[in-house]
């Protein structure tokens, strides 16, 4: 049974990409009870589509990265289940857009690889847990005032210096963000997931977190597909508040290349090193 | 070599006056007077079982700033954390009439109210700079 | 039925406690004063036996600011009936984007999300109120 | 901060970081606000109202003002000849010790 889901496009007109969401959406009333909502009409008269945006959970799709699908729905209160970006789904399955703005065959596979992987994710999701993570962590910590910073021992993490983690298990792993980044950020208020299925090179971005004071981008310490997101985040993303090792990983992934991988990446001591150089220089400046 | 640290806990009680001014003053001070020195405690973190601002109380000097003579801030961190270095209650510098005024939304503060904010601020940066010289 | 206990946690350190406290304020003082009031939140759990009267039994709303939720935890504790718990964080997440202020002082947008808020408390307050007189 | 490094690479020895095509740009600033580590620095006067004025700042890998940028005029070196970049400095001064 495929999905169902209320479609808010961005239906840009002057882009490729614009285009693209359009077909997608198209295609998703066709074959599924999805339903469209025109933005244009839903920008000045809201009422006709509000019932639709209630009874099914809200499928964005935004063309570019000005994200004006995702700025009409964050401006009418409307609750987001699924987002989806063209230009970078387009770029992670090596697809390059038209200048025209005709749909030409490339543009109609995009179309069809965006739609299958939208009917699919729910089953893709079901993956969670993947890895044996372990039932408890031990933690060491470092001081600030009344701050604490901890960081996880157990044999298996290993950290960037982008102040990510992954834990390591055979060709999997699982990622998240330091304690440095959520105390930084203060209270998590958004996290936009990184795409199921999606490969990802080391160092490539695995969706954000974003609260009050800042957007930050979280860059993948590993290279590989990602399997499952934690899907507790995007009803609570204050779990990585609570703690970003445990309740508030990321994300889990299948590893291409860790040999090459770990050549760039720190084991516990010499992340502690870097965490405590970090909290130190933040310090001074806040 | 860090420099030395206090913790400030203030009462921020919301039936009267004097919680909006011990509260507004303990920001003055962490803010803009002793910034370098003082670290705000969050009184209802405190109390509802907070380690980081328990723990940071068991090792730092702690001043409470208590709007009236019930006296929570000092009483809270007497019971969590065993001791205060030192407290100041409002009621006694600006006065009993003035703490328990029903004036508290800070939409309504006048520029009298900021003057007794500037008074307890005053009055807690000597305590800070007391426990600093010793 | 006496008045509904309106309670925020007052949080010092960041602008989202400042907004609890003020969105209680103005449920208690502006928009619903003759079927609400508010309590210290320290006192209550601080405080001898008559000050943890203030909530025991009671119907009360909690205000908090950030997920540590610390009114509700203790009103909880100090044996209130939390009938129901608001976060001004959840009304942040609904104005991405928005600069609210810090702890001192909020902003304009800040003080929009307050009375928002407050807006929602007392309409909740109207109901409970109604529904405590049916049963009672 | 002359002392920063990156994963043991002094910083100013990685190039990295936001090129800004200022033919597409329209200088709606949002990369400008969005960037917490002063990368960028406004020239109000200017004709070119800002500049990458601390590149070194910049966080390697971060792409994140890029994406702020509805017209796609904010590019960024290529991640693969960076890391690979990185890689080879490091094996020099493995080699060098």
């Amino acid at each position: 049974m495929n999905k169902e889901y209320a479609v808010l496009p961005c239906n840009g007109l002057d882009k490729c990409a614009g285009c693209v969401s359009k077909e997608v959406a198209v295609i998703l009333s066709e074959n599924s009870e999805s339903e469209i909502i025109c933005p244009v009409l839903f920008h000045t008269s809201d009422a006709r589509y509000n019932k639709i945006a209630q009874e099914k959970p809200l499928l964005v799709i935004d063309g570019c990265a000005t994200r004006c699908a995702s700025k009409l729905a964050a401006e009418k209160n409307l609750k987001i289940a699924e987002k989806i970006n063209v230009t970078e789904e387009a770029k992670a399955n090596h697809i390059t857009l038209g200048k025209g703005l005709q749909m030409g065959e490339e543009e109609m596979k995009l179309a069809k690889i965006i739609v299958d992987k939208l009917t699919q994710v729910q089953k893709a999701a079901d993956t969670e847990d993947a890895i044996a993570f372990p039932a408890s962590l031990t933690y060491e910590v470092y001081k600030k005032d009344k701050f604490v910073f901890r960081l996880p021992k157990e044999e298996g993490f290993y950290f960037s210096e982008n102040d990510v983690w992954a834990y390591v298990v055979g060709n999997k792993a699982r990622i998240g963000v330091t304690d440095f980044v959520q105390k930084s950020l203060s209270d998590i208020m958004f996290f936009t997931p990184p795409a199921i299925g999606n490969q990802i090179e080391q160092f490539e971005d695995a969706g954000n977190i974003e609260s009050a004071k800042a957007v930050f981008e979280i860059i993948s310490p590993v290279s590989g597909t990602i399997l499952a997101i934690n899907e507790k985040l995007m009803e609570a993303p204050e779990l990585i508040n609570q703690n970003p090792y445990e309740q508030g990983w990321i994300a889990e992934m299948e590893l291409s290349d860790f040999e090459s991988d770990k050549e760039l990446l720190l084991t516990f001591d010499g992340y502690f090193e870097v965490l405590k150089r970090k909290v130190d220089e933040f310090h001074v400046k806040h | 070599m860090d420099e030395k640290q206090v913790g400030v806990l203030s009462c921020s009680g919301e039936e009267c006056l004097g919680g909006t001014i011990a509260r507004l003053a303990t920001r003055k001070v962490m803010e803009t007077l002793r910034p370098d020195n003082v670290v705000t405690l969050c009184l209802p973190l405190y109390i509802a079982g907070g380690d980081e601002e328990r723990d940071f109380a068991k090792e730092y000097p702690v001043i409470a700033v208590d709007a009236c003579d019930k006296c929570c801030a000092k009483r809270a961190t007497i019971k969590y954390s065993g001791a205060v270095k030192d407290s100041l209650v409002l009621s006694d510098i600006l006065g009993e009439d003035v703490v328990l005024s029903k004036i508290v939304s800070a939409r309504d503060l006048k520029e009298e109210h900021y003057k007794m904010v500037d008074k307890a601020a005053e009055e807690i940066c000597k305590k800070v700079d007391k426990i600093l010289a010793e | 039925m006496s008045s509904i206990k309106v309670i925020a946690c007052s949080g010092i350190g960041k602008a989202m406690g400042l907004m609890a406290r003020e969105v209680v304020l103005q449920v208690t003082d502006k928009l619903s004063p003759d079927t609400t009031e508010t309590v210290c939140l320290a006192h209550v759990v601080t405080g001898d036996e008559e000050a943890a009267k203030k909530v025991e039994g009671c119907t009360c709303i909690t205000v908090d600011g950030c997920p540590a939720m610390c009114a509700a935890k203790s009103v909880e504790h100090a044996g209130g009936i939390v009938k129901a718990k608001y976060r001004v964080i959840d009304e942040m997440r609904n104005h991405k984007g928005v600069d609210a202020g810090t702890g001192t002082a909020l902003t304009e947008d800040g003080w929009k999300i307050v009375d928002e808020l407050a807006g929602k408390i007392s309409e909740k307050a109207a109901e409970l109120t109604k529904e405590g007189q049916s049963n009672g | 901060m002359s002392e920063s490094s990156f994963m043991g690479v002094p910083r100013e020895e990685i190039d990295w970081s936001p090129r800004v095509d200022f033919s597409k740009c329209n200088y709606c600033m949002e990369c400008v606000e969005f960037c917490p580590h002063k990368v960028f620095e406004v020239h109000e006067e200017a004709e070119q109202k800002f500049v990458v004025k601390n590149p070194d700042n910049c966080v390697v890998f971060c792409r994140a003002c890029g994406k702020t940028c509805g017209l796609d005029a904010i590019s960024f070196p290529d991640k693969s000849e960076t890391t690979a970049h990185i890689k080879a400095i490091r094996k020099e001064a493995e080699a060098n010790e």
